[in-house]
This record gives C-alpha cells, structure tokens and sequence, in this order.
C-alpha cells in the first residue's frame, strides 16, 4: 500500500513526541502529501502517557481513525499501558495496530514476542540507546547522554522513515527548520540521530519490513501546516484586533502565547489578567475605548466570564470576541481532553436576556474566517461574539491551503468621527435609529462624550428605571440578533454537504465536521448513502434552512461530541423537529472517521436511538 | 477656559441629603477644573453601589460597571487608549470585598490612573452591611450584631499590592480632598485614594462628629495632615532599595494609626516605569500614538502563513 | 361596595410607606380579610419614588391589579410624576384611580383641584403637618417635629381606615406590635397620629365621603402574613439546613438577615461572604461536610456561582440548596424589579453536564413547601438544587393559613454511620451502585476518608482520565436526574389548574400563578374559558405530562414575565410543541391579573402570536 | 500508634522528579504523624495546580476543588464541622491570582485552619506562565519577555489581610518545614506558611543552587532562620494595640528582605478569638458539639409562623 498510512508515536510527557510527529507531518507535506495530526495527554507536565497520531494519504484527510499501522513506543506503558498501577487507566495501543502493522519500540526493553499477544504485526525492535550513543559520539558528545537523552525519539523518527521507505532528505529540512540561530548545532545532532534511526531500520529489516509506503507526490500550492488556535490568532491579527487578555488555561492558552510571541509585529497587545473575570472586563473595555479586543480560555474561565458577558451585552460594547476552547467537564473535568458541551451554555450564560452572535467553526480554515467575521460582526451590531471551538481543534494539525484574503475587509459599523459630532450636537449614546444601531463614539473624541452602564439606561446612558424606555432598550438590543441574521449569508450559518437527495442526514456542529464528512465516504462505501447538515451559526440560529432540511429527510441523525446532544435539543426548541437518533461520544476524545461510521451503522441496522461511542 | 459647569451634568442626584458622596464628587469636578482637563479626554468608571452612580453626575466619559469590576474595565480602556485621563471610583465594598482580587493584582501592574475609594464602611446601595473596611467588634445602625471580622487597612493593602501613590483624604474635607486628588492625577502610575466618607444613614459611627472628634475628651479633631507633621512619603530614588523599603515600611506603620488621630495625606509615592511604558518599550509605534488611533484596515498576516508553509 | 378594594401608599424612599402599609394589611387580617400587598421601588436609598400596593377583599386575592381605589400620596410626584426633571421616568399615579376613587393628599401642597386633570375622581386633602403637630402636642413632643415627621404616613393611614370606615382599633393593634419594649412609647405617638388622621377624615369628609367600605368578617383559622422571601426562609429552617452564605444583593438579602436574626433560635449558621463565588463554594464545602447548607442570591451573584455550581455538580456535593431571586437583568438591570428571565441559565450555567433539579414556586406557600423538598432531594440525590424565585415573589405579602407541617420528613438520602464504614472498610464515596447513588460519608467519620475532585474521577474521587470510567461516571451522574424523577410525585411537578377540557391553556411558572389564576376568572366572566398549567419542576421536567395536556389544548398561550418566552422555548425543546402565543412583559414589574385578563383576550381576539404588555 | 503508612495513599504520584511538591507532601504526612492526628479527624483542601494534586497523596479527607477556591471551600467545611483539622495548600496563582480576593477576606476572619502556599513563582501546571509571587524583570524559561509587573509579597499581604500566624519555609528543609507545618496547625486562628517551593521544570531562576547561594561569591545560603537572630513575632498581649502594631510593622519590614538573604521562620503570630470561638459565643449549642452532629430531624417553626400570624 502506498500513502495511506497513520503513524502514531507515545511516550511520557515531555519526551517530545509534538516536535517529532510535526516533523514527520511537516516532511510529508513538503513532499506533496496530506496530513492529519493529533494528540492526546493528561493533566500533567512530566511522565504520564501522551500519544500523537499523524496520519498521511495522498488526499486531504480531515479526520483520524482509531487503528495505528505503525506505532513508535518510548516507552513500554505505549504498548502495555498501566495495569501494573494501583488505579490503572489505560491497556496501551498494540491492540489498536492495523492486522500487518507494526511496532517500533527499544530493544533494550528486552521484550518477548509473545508478550505482545498478536501473531499479526511485526514488531521493529530498536537499539535506541546504542544507536544515540553513536549518533552523539559524531559530535564528541557521548559523555553528556543523559542530557541528550530525549534525542531517542528522533532516533525513532529516523527508523519510520526508513520502515515507510521515505524521502529522509525532507525529514532533514524539517529537523533543520527547528533549530535555527544558536541551536543550528542540535539540530546537526538530531539529523545525525534520525540518520542512525534510518540507517538501522533499512540495514535490520530490509526493503519490504513493512507493508506500507509514503511516496513523495506532486507539489501544489504552497500549504501550510497549521492548528486551530494559530487559525484563530491570525483571524484576530487580520482582523485588527489590538488586544487580547487571557487567563492562563488549557487549551487556550497556546492562542494567547501564539499572539504574545507575535505582538511586536503586530503592535498587539497581549495581557496575562490575574483571572477570567478581569480577562473579558478588561477586553470589554478595550471594545468600548475603540480598540477591537479579545479574550480567550475554556470552559471554567468561561463559567467565570458570564457576568462580564452580560454588562457588555447590556452596554452594547463592540465585542469582545470571546474565543471558547471548550474540553471535558463540568468543573476541571478532563483538562486536557476535548468536548462540545458548553453549547447551550454558550447561548445562556448570563442572566437575563441579551443579544450575542455564536459561531461554532468546523474545521481549521473556517477558525480564521470566522474569526475575521466574528470581529466585523461584533462592530457593526454592537455585541460580545462567541466562538465556540474545542480542544481537538485547538491541538489537531492538518495542512490547508494558504488563507485566501481577497475581498476580506473590516468593517467597523457605524463608527462615528469628530467632525461627525461637530455636525450634531447632541451625542447619544444609545439612541434609538431607524436601522436599528446607535452610533459609535469612542472615549476621546471630542463631542462624543457619553455614560454607559449596566443598570437599564436612557438614550444618553443615564440609569432610568422608566417601564417605557425598558421596553424600548430591551427590544432594540434584542432586535440585534435579528438585524445581524439578515445579513449574515445565509450560506454561511449553515452548510449541506452530500447530496440534498441522500435519505439519511446527519447533523453536526464544529469540530466534528472532518470525522463526519470521512465517516460519510465510509458509510457511501457500504451503500449508505448520507448527506451532513452542519450549523455553523449557533445564533442568530437557521432555523428556515435547518428546517427544510431535516423535514425532507428520511432519517435525521445528530453527531454530537457530549452527552446529551445539545444541537438536537437546540433544533428542536427552533424547528419543533425531533432528531431520530444521537451518535454521542463524552469520554474525552474526539469522533474518529470510523467511530462516525460505526455509530451511523448502527442506527441504519438496529434503528437505535442513542449510540455512545468510545473507542480509547 | 472651562467652567465647573462643563463637567456638570443634568442627571438628577439621589444621594441621601448630607451623603458624603457629594463632597467626593464635587471634588473630583473642581479638581479636574483646576486642572482644565478637557471632559472628552477623561475615562470615569466606577463600580457598583451608591458611590458608583459617580459618572453620571460627571461631564466626562462615563462608565458605570459592575460590582467590583471597575479596576479590570478602567485598565482596557486605559490600555486601548493611554491619552485618556482614567479615574476609577468605587465602594470599599465593591474595592475590598467582591473586587479585592483586582485591587490586589492592578496595584502590581502599576497602570497610570487614580482609583478613588469611597471608604464609607457600609454597603450603602444595599442598605448597610458590614463593608470590608469596617473594624472589627463595632455594629452599625442596621447590623444585626457586631463584626466579628477584622477589618481591611485600605493603605496597608495598597502598599503591600503595590500601588506607587497611597493617600488618604475626608469627603468633607474638600479642600484637601481635591489637592490629594489632583497629586493622585498627575502622578504617574497607579494612585490610590482612600476617601473616608460619611454615610449619614447607615454608618452611625464614623459620622461627621465623630471625624470632627465631638466624642473625645478633647473635643480635637481625629483627622491630621500627614504633611503638616514633616511626615514625608515619597520615594526620592527608587533604584534604593533601602530607601524603598523603609519609605513603605513607614507608611504601613503609619497606616495603623487609628483611632484619637487619623492621618490623612499621602503615605507613600514612586515614580517607576508604569506599565504603559514597559509596553510602549516591547512595542515602539505605541510610543507614537495610543493603540486606538493606529490604523487596522490593512494588516498583512502573510508573514504568518509563510512560517507555517 | 363592600371588601373590594385597592390602595396604594406613594412616597419618597425613606418615607416609610412599607410599615405604613403592612399595618394596615394586617388589621385587615385580623378584621378577617384577605390581602395581596406589592411593591415596587427604585435602587436607591432615600428620595426616589415608590409605592405599595394593597389589595383587600373578603375572598383571598392572589395577585395585584392596575387601578387604585384609593391614594395615598405622601408627595407630590406620587401623583403628577417626575416630569419636571430633565430625565423623567414616569408621570404620577392620578391617571391608575378608578372612577369614583379617591386621592388622600396633603392639603399643605395647596393644589388646584383642576391640576389633577379629573373630574371623575375624589379628593381628599389632609393637613398632614397640622395634624402631626397635634398628635405630637399630646405627648409634648411637638418641639422635635422633624424628628418625627415621617409619622405623616400614619396620619394618612388613619385617614384611610377613617375613608373606608374600617375598624379603628385593629389598626390600632397591628401599630402597637411593631412597637415593642423600649419602643413602645413610639408605639402610642403612632396611634395618636393615626388616630388624628382617622377623626379628621370622619369629620371633614363625612361617613359617604368614599364609596368601597372594609367590614370585618368572622374570623376562620389562624393566617399568617407572610413574604416569599420568610417562606423560603422557614422552609430551611423546617429542613434543617444550618449553613446560610449571602453576599448583599437586591431582592435576595431579605431572607438572609431574616434567617440571621433568628440565628441563636435554631443555630443557623449565617455567613456574609466577600462574594457570591466564596458564597456557593462555602455552602458546597459545608454540604461536603455533611451540613444542610444553601446560598440565596439574585442574578447578578448567580453569574458569578456558575463554576461553583459544576463543581457541586461533578463532587456529587449534597447540596448546596442555591435561591436564585431573579430580577430585571441583564447585568445590574433593574435591580429591584422583578423578572423571569433567568430559567435557561439556571438550567444551562456552567460549562460541562451535570445533574442539577430546578424547582420554581408559584406562590408563597410553594416556596415554603418546595424549599423544604429541596434539602430532601439534594441529599437523597446529590446534587445542587437550584429554586427559582423572583423579585415579585420574594416582597409580595399574601395571608395564608399556617403552614402544615404534618407528614413533612427530613430525609438524608443514604448517609453512611461509623458503625456502617466498620462493617465495609474499603470505603468509595462515588461507588457504583445498582441504586444509581453512592452512600455518603461525612468527614470526621472513622473508616469513611473518602476524596472529591473537580476532575474526573474513579470511586475513590482518585482523578482519572480512562476513557470507560469517564463513561460510567457521566452516565451515573446524569442518570439521577432520571431517578428523581421517578421518585418525584407527578403532582408535584406540573399542576393543571381549572377545567381539563377548557379549550384554551394558559402556561405559566413560577411568580405569575397568581395573576394568571385570577385573571382567568376575569377571563370566565367574559365568556372565555381556560385552564393553566403551571410548571413547578424545571428538572426534571415533567415531559409526559406537558405533552398530553397541550396537544389535547385547542390554542396554548404562554404568559411569562420575560421578552423570550423562555419556558415556552423549554416546552417547545422537550415535546416539539410549539406554543401558539405568547403573551409576555419585561418592563420590569409584575402581571396583574387584568394583563393576564387583557393579554388573553387580544390572543382571543386578534389570534396575536405574541403580546408585550407594560403597565407602568 | 499511627505510622508513616498511615498518612500515605497508593496514589501514582505524577509530578516532574525533584518538584519541590514532594518536600511539602512529605513534610504533611510528616507533621500529621508527629502529632498522631488521626486521618479521618483532618481535612487537606487544595486548588488547581500541580500543587493542587496533593490531597490525594495524603490519606485524609481530601478536596480537590476549583483553581482558587480553596479557601471558601475550606471555610464551609470547617465551619460546618470546626472538630476537624483544615489544612489548605495551593498554587501561588491560585492563592494569589484568582484566589486573592478570597485570600484577603479568609485572612480577615481568622477561621481556626493552616493555609500553605505552594510557592514557586510560576504557574507550573498550564506550563510556566509566571505566578503573582515573581518579581519584577524577572523572566523563567517559558516566558517570552521578562514580567513588567511587580511580584506580590506574599508575607506582607498575609499580614495586612489579618492572618494571625504568617511564617515562611522552604519545600527542601522537610525539617523547617515540618516544624514550621505544626506550629501552624497548633496555632488557634488563621495559619499562613508561605512555602519557598522550588520548581525544577519551569522555575529556573529560584533553583534549589539559587537559594543555596551557589551564584553568590559567598556561596553562602540564601535562606536564614529568623529564630537564629533573635527576631520575635509573637505578640504577648494582643490586647495592647501598641504591640500588636509594632510587631506588623517589623514582621512588615522583615518581610522586605529579599534578595541574597531571605528570611524563613515565623514572622507574626497572635492569639485572639476565632471566627468559629464568636459565632459560638453567639449560639452557646455549637459549644457543645459540632453543627454536623447536631439533630435536625426535628426542628420546631411554629414560634416563626406565630410571629407572622
Ligand atoms: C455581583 C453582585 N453582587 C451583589 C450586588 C449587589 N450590590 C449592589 S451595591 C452593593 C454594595 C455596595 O457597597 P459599596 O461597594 O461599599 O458601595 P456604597 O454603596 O457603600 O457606595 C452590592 C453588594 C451586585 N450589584 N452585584
Ligand atoms: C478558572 C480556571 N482558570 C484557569 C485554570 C487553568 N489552570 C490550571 S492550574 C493553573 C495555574 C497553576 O498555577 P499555580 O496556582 O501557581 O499552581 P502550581 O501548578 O504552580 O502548583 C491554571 C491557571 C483553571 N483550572 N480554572
Ligand atoms: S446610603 Fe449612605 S452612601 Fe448611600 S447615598 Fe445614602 S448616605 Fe450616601
Ligand atoms: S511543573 Fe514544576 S511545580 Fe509542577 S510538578 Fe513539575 S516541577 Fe513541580
Ligand atoms: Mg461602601
Ligand atoms: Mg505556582
């Protein structure tokens, strides 16, 4: 087999599988290739089991599959998992290796074949130590191993190359491209590590060790390599957003730190707040002083951000853009696993009622366009936009196209200047408009000045507690979301992919999307033919389009990250329509292509109801 | 030449009669008076309760936030636009009991702004609990009981969080109230100023007489000038850390006082790089002009993707 | 007329109309009436305009209505309004008199009868300085008038039961007890004031000056008068609940310094605690402790509980009890007006799934009764309990019979002893059990060292991240929102009040029972016939139930105290119907029953989808 | 006769090797098993953090609750039942940060309980953002620039919050440490062990060689006891406002010293009341035993529902 291939390495933390398995990913893609990489780790800094799946085909995968067909274990918990601990959790992965497949792992490990208890892969034992050793005494360094210890699994990078019979020039260029400036010489170290990892693979196990091959192809385009929260920051950056606040937090964090490490290009302000309750009032603020802002964190900073949520909705400030990287909860939960459970909680957070525009992204490319709108959205009508996105997006790889930014252009709403004010006197704040909008002003301008408060106000931003201004404020703001569903495109907040005729849709929202639209090949495969609704607005919310579709379709099946399937219960409060079936995964970890499959199977043979999945 | 009517509003004022709010927020117009800073380019936020109605009687931009989060609002509009002047009010419940954690974490950014504490030792808006400042052992007129929590040194608290101007100063006192104000203003860097103000319907104990010591033997009143005592608070090199240390050592000591005599007056000043600096410094343009005005309609992210490619 | 009758008391804040009022409730109480007393006032501290409302009749009224019988306005705004300020929010009271109806004023203001724009109505001017003077001059305390100026409100209270030619001596009575001890002298100056007032309306005006008469009718059993806020607060103390945390907020800090002032009677624990997120997370700790504990709040400090409340959540925490006094949002609002807009964050607050019962009282009795309940099932079902009350609710004073505790039982779920923990010592607080729930230690309990965490966890409350125990747990958790529901008497949980087959329903929760079913019976009158029902448990909800009463309903109208219709929304998310109209108000302030009767009637009339009324 | 055993769990201990964490979870079960206080009469508390883990490393009452809120947590519980022994332990980002608002407040009403700071200037579990407690200019490994903001003193702000016993120790002197542990637990009223800890992974400033002074020319140790200099925090007479003062005021100054000496020990301590003594004081029946062990099976409202009839 040629360029189908998932590649999966595992060891502890901080044994540096991320740097590895993105070299790996970045030496496909230079060679014309397309990948999907993934990760999954504990709440922890040093020692517990992580593991990085990469997979490679010729055609843009946008998912990944629970089977490995060659796994590099670090350590022997990556094979065996650990039983042998008084509260174990896990049984390893060589169940998880595809029949033919095998496993790279140190031979130091001493390990019998029979221990493995599988007749049907191979098994690649690998003198990492020796082989790092040698690798090291190249450059006069063998005295220092323990310091150069974590190179092993570069060593193991090396002898996948070689199993898979791949172009080791580009896994040279990636290794390099990661020590540039003063750490060129580990770098030299590494390549040299990889190249004894190669020269052992092809020496020991020959040409024809493994089934699988990875096969350069043609260049296209440039592409880039790039994760959910890089899409992000850079929609932000595009956007003009000038502030950004943050709490430190699991998986946002890594949006935050991308920008930091950005800001003085970019002159963006980047500021670490001493928690999620300073984060987003700070970046209202910013909003209301003219600044477009930011805040960005997970599902406890998040429970910590409702009221400020609420006074920006009341005070219609432009923004923030609040980005939420929703994991496994309630409470700390499973920090460091992904979720889509924080949907309905999105759209009520905050008491009272106030308007909020909620997109909900489904994959890499769509985090950086919706990004962009989600700031011209959050001007023009006055209000805080959530994106509601989620660990798998955060953290998975894939390689895209670059983003194209024709015709993307910020706008600001009606955001009005001095000579404006000059021209009227009488500035209010909060009045009320023909269109629906007050204009802007912003602290500073002469002229503009203006109050503004959480207490229900008058036109100028005075407190009043008169029942017919209330009335008038509470409906102008809450016409908001009706304005803004005018003119947000339609093709926009929700999209049918497959064919309009297919008799069973499956419905998703975010980060499930690549798993469904791969399941769905699956499923086409098997004669089950599908097409797949996905929300891409949560609100304002489609509910003409959603109706017509599902009300046209045979069988109507949610793919939903969380328990209780929350989009099913949200179509049904807007359309009255009942969704058949839910294919529900709550453990943490992300649909894979064939847990789609497999739960749309088994609602098309047994007619159930709810399918739980849960593969790990 | 602007008058005090221009930082006037029309907003009708529902403060108890005899509040000590109106002293404070007559101060702060005469001060900026003084000082004729133009209302367009001033920021007044303020947090929730009766002193957070502030901004509304203030020709000024406006903002009225939310129970304790003044300090976080105050500090994105500062950041987003470093020309505006920012003054931040707020009770010494909204400062000290549900917004201690910002009081605590901005002192450290050391932001250049004033935050004004309307140190009354109730919750005023909600008909008057024990405020965080209010000593230990002593029951207002609608507590049930008396405290029997120790009560929160606003100045000790300043200090130890880092704010580089601590002073103190009496609503009624609106002379002094607007000199400290002013020095508080033009200080570059977090000034923090605790008001001690009188709520005639709920706070019983710290009245006008007791501030003017009628219960005293001496009939003398509580409140002394820090200044008129050759007390001297500020910071002359900060690069000493000897200096430093024991300039704030002596106005925590100093911030005990309590009780016969009060002091009022600056406790402690330093002039230090604030926080806008340290990020005009990372960032240059923003030495140029404030973050608002730059231009953001053509960002070029292709650098970005580049990297990633 | 006879024992129907309305008045209200308008003043300046600080004017004391609240006593005032409740005095003359409760002589009306003890003279055998029935009352409904309301009010509504502004957030402020003195000066701003408020009024009480007072309704009496010979059968027991369970809501307000729009019209005054009679005035009482202690200023002139009362009754001309606040139009002279730059600002105005509202012009006086005069236009809500019901013709024939009268205006007790202050002749000292020296109004042109021609200023009041009516010629339909009566007027009653009482020189209340001079009378005051009198009264003072009787004790010699004549000399201090402005000490006791104030007491004008009890000369205008005289002069009332003088108008309505009520018995003199229960006023009298109910003046006496609210001066007690070393007040008492304060006690006797009242009633001279009252006193004056009653004679000089008796003889200026005449035995016919005022159409409606108030007659003592024979006494029944014992009634109590009492507010939502007393009754929620009795209601803990009945459970047993020993742990009470607040943070000051408006209109929830009532049951708190209630509860406090009866602190050294049952040993309750009161906290004043630094915020809202200390205040859950004390009671959570408490709960943990084996202590019956609540919070009470309004919005504002629900926002901040949200992570809290995930936290009590996932802990399988028993308890704590958390009363969410809505009020007029978003952010600060209104802070003392009354709203139901809060329904779906209660149910959504906080990222993650977890199992919460909502309960929402229609009246006072039921937040008596349903807050004792709340204890039973938080510790028989581990879980926070969340009771939704409002603004409306919590100040409104009703006469009921004393509560009937009969039957009433404590029950602590399974509470696991020392002598149990001996017999089993491998102790698992989160055990999987055929039950469904884990027996519960308390720390300080030998052999019961358990540990809880905000993580997932195993039965220990060891974290974990296996993926099939994070499957087990979240089904375990989830699933006791299902077991209370079958052990939940159906009864309870929605009651369908009037005739089953009316051809209209009326649906409605929480604070609007009372408007509603009155209004109904204005509805009946006109020839329009409905029943109602009432939604009382919004978790679990009582899905069967709902559906069977709407889909047998020939038009379905929800009245609801919020802009969205949000329990519509919830009914419409559950069983795919959709309400056919709504009839709502957000203007802050409470449905009388003639909007419920108005609102009804324009859906009868004009098939209105939607019906926004506003009173004020 | 309770052992070692006794206090440990068989919990797969997940910190990086040589986290100073270890030093503090050994110095717990260390203290525990000196005082022979048994496992089910103590309740260890803790936030978010790689520090928040250790609850379950101990064999007690063990909560796990939110990154910082540890404290209202801890009040709940040992409110409800004051007979248990409340220990809390946290990140200085989560005491500090997030928590400051409550580390304020819990300090002011002297609960009967010990709060120790895992301090290590950095947030170690979301990767090495710096902490509250890291001082200005400062930059550990992963940080992109240097801090621009100043470090919080943590001792300092313990005092001005009102703990009545505030002591530091270092997570490598087990025996300071421990010492230091009991005499917080013995102490009635708010304990505060500021706990130097170091944190291998992320800290590379504060390193173990740090605060032995191996970059000094003197190579010698940092940290010194304030007991071996005649230094005394204790204040005799609480009563004597003097005293209490002076004492603040020199634990305030001590708490100054930072740099190539850095004091460990007990910088204040004073005996008063505690929260749990004056709520008693008010309801006499929660002298007798504990609110948990009370019976409320039956509680008698009908005087309530008379007072309204
Ligand atoms: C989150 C939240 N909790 C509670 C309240 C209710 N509240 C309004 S004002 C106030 C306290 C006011 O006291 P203080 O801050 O001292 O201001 P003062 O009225 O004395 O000026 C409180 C608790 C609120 N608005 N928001
Ligand atoms: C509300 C909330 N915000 C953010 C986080 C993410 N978080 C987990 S641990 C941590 C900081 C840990 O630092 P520290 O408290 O110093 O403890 P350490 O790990 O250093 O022991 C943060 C911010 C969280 N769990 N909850
Ligand atoms: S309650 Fe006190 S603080 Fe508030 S307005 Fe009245 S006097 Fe001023
Ligand atoms: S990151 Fe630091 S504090 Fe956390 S376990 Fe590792 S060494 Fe310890
Ligand atoms: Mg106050
Ligand atoms: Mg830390």
């Amino acid at each position: 087999m040629v360029n189908s291939f998932t590649w999966m390495i595992g060891g502890p933390q901080g044994s540096g599988i991320n740097s590895v398995a993105e070299n790996f990913a970045k030496a496909c893609i230079r060679g014309g290739l397309h990948v999907f990489a993934n990760i999954e780790y504990h709440s922890n800094i040093k020692g517990e089991h992580s593991y990085y799946r990469l997979r490679v085909d010729s055609r843009e995968p946008r998912s990944h599959v629970d089977w490995v067909d060659l796994l590099v274990a670090l350590d022997r918990e990556t094979m065996f998992g650990d039983l042998n601990k008084v509260h174990p959790t896990h049984r390893g992965h060589r169940h998880e290796i595809s029949p033919g497949g095998g496993i790279i792992y140190d031979s130091g490990l001493k390990l019998q074949p029979e221990s493995f208890g599988r007749d049907d892969i191979k098994l690649f034992p690998v003198p990492y130590m020796d082989l790092l050793i040698d690798a090291l005494k190249e450059f006069g360094k063998d005295k220092e191993l323990s310091k150069y210890q974590v190179m092993v699994n570069t060593i193991a990078l090396g002898a996948s190359i070689g199993l898979v019979d791949y172009d080791f020039d580009l896994a040279t260029e990636a290794i390099k491209e990661g020590f540039t400036g003063r750490k060129a010489a580990l770098g030299d170290l590494n390549i040299s590590a990889a190249r004894h990892g190669y020269d052992y693979a092809k020496k020991m196990f020959g040409q024809n060790a493994f089934p699988i091959k990875l096969r350069k192809q043609p260049l296209g385009a440039k592409r880039m390599m790039i994760r959910g929260v890089q899409a992000i920051a850079i929609g932000k950056l595009k956007a003009g957003c000038g502030f950004q606040t943050y709490y430190p937090i699991t998986p946002a964090t890594d949006e935050s730190e991308y920008l930091e490490s950005h800001q003085p290009d970019y002159n963006m302000i980047v500021v670490q707040a001493e928690d999620e309750i300073s984060a987003i009032n700070m970046a209202t603020g910013a909003a209301h002083a003219g600044l477009r802002s930011s805040t960005s964190t997970s599902g406890p900073g998040f429970s910590l951000m409702a009221e400020g949520l609420g006074w920006a909705g009341i005070t219609e400030a432009p923004g923030p853009v609040i980005i939420l990287w929703q994991r496994a909860g309630p409470a700390t939960g499973l920090p460091t696993r992904t979720e889509q459970a924080d949907l309905r909680f999105a759209l009520h957070a905050a008491h009272g009622e106030f308007p909020r525009i909620i997109i909900a992204p489904g994959d890499v490319a769509e985090c950086f366009y919706d990004t962009f709108d989600a700031f011209n959205y959050a001007e023009r009508y006055q209000v805080p936009v959530i994106i509601l996105a989620d660990k798998f997006l955060a953290s998975t790889y894939k390689d895209i196209p670059l983003f194209n930014t024709d015709g993307m252009k910020v706008d600001r709403g009606d955001l009005v200047q001095e000579a404006d004010l000059a021209k009227s006197p009488d500035y209010k704040r909060y009045q009320f408009t023909d269109l629906g909008i007050s204009p802007r002003a912003r602290p500073g301008l002469k002229g503009g000045v203006f109050w503004t408060t959480g207490d229900e106000h008058d036109e100028y931003g005075h407190i009043t507690e008169a029942a017919d201004l209330r009335v008038r404020m509470m409906k102008k703001r809450m016409n908001k979301v009706e304005l803004a569903s005018q003119v947000i495109p339609n093709s926009k907040k929700a999209i049918l992919h497959g064919p309009t005729s297919a008799p069973i849709t499956l419905v998703g929202w975010g980060s499930t999307k690549g798993a469904i639209l791969d399941g769905m090949e699956d499923l086409r495969a098997d004669g089950i033919e599908t097409n797949f609704l996905q929300i891409r607005y949560v609100n304002p919310f489609p509910t003409d389009f959603v109706q017509k579709v599902l009300s046209s379709s045979r069988r109507t099946v949610a793919v939903e990250n969380n328990y209780s399937g929350q989009m099913a219960g949200l179509i049904r409060e807007r359309t009255g329509i009942a969704i058949d079936s839910k294919v529900v995964k709550f453990d943490g970890r992300p649909f894979s292509q064939n847990e789609v499959y497999e739960g749309v199977k088994d609602v098309v043979r047994d007619g159930a109801k709810e399918v739980t999945l849960s593969h790990a | 030449m602007l008058e005090l009517k221009n930082y006037r509003t029309q907003v009708h004022n529902d403060w108890c009669p005899g509040c000590g709010d109106f002293g404070i927020v007559n101060a702060i117009q005469m001060t900026l008076l003084e000082m004729q800073l133009e209302p367009h380019r001033i920021g007044l936020f303020s947090g929730i309760g009766c002193s957070g109605k502030t901004p509304h009687f203030v020709n000024a931009y406006g903002f009225h936030t939310l129970h304790g989060r003044v300090l976080p609002i105050a500090t994105g509009a500062k950041l987003a636009n470093p020309s505006l002047t920012v003054i931040a009010v707020g009770g010494d419940g909204d400062g000290l009991g549900i917004g201690a954690g910002h009081f605590v974490n901005t002192g450290r950014r050391n932001l250049d702004f004033t935050y004004v504490l309307h140190d009354n030792g109730v919750y005023g808006l909600t008909k008057g609990q024990a405020s965080p400042t209010l000593p230990k052992g002593l029951k207002t007129k609608s507590m049930p009981a008396p405290s029997i929590v120790e009560g929160i040194n606003p100045i000790a608290m300043a200090i130890a969080s880092g704010y580089t101007f601590v002073a103190r100063s009496y609503a009624l006192d609106v002379r002094h109230l607007k000199a400290t104000l002013r020095a508080a203003i033009e200080h570059r860097g977090s000034a923090f100023v605790d008001v001690l103000q009188t709520c005639p319907t709920y706070n019983d104990i710290n009245t006008k007489e007791w501030y003017a010591g009628d219960d005293l033997p001496s009939k003398a009143p509580r409140l002394y000038k820090l200044e008129e005592t050759g007390y001297d608070g500020r910071v002359a090199d900060p690069t000493v850390r000897d200096e430093t240390n024991s300039k704030k050592g002596n106005a925590l000591l100093k911030s005990f006082e309590w009780g016969e005599k009060i002091p009022i007056g600056v406790f402690f000043k330093m002039e230090v790089a604030t926080f806008e600096d340290q990020l005009a410094n990372r960032m240059p343009a923003l030495k140029e002009k404030p973050f608002v005005e730059h231009d953001i309609y053509s960002r070029d992210i292709s650098p970005l993707l580049d990297e990633l490619a």
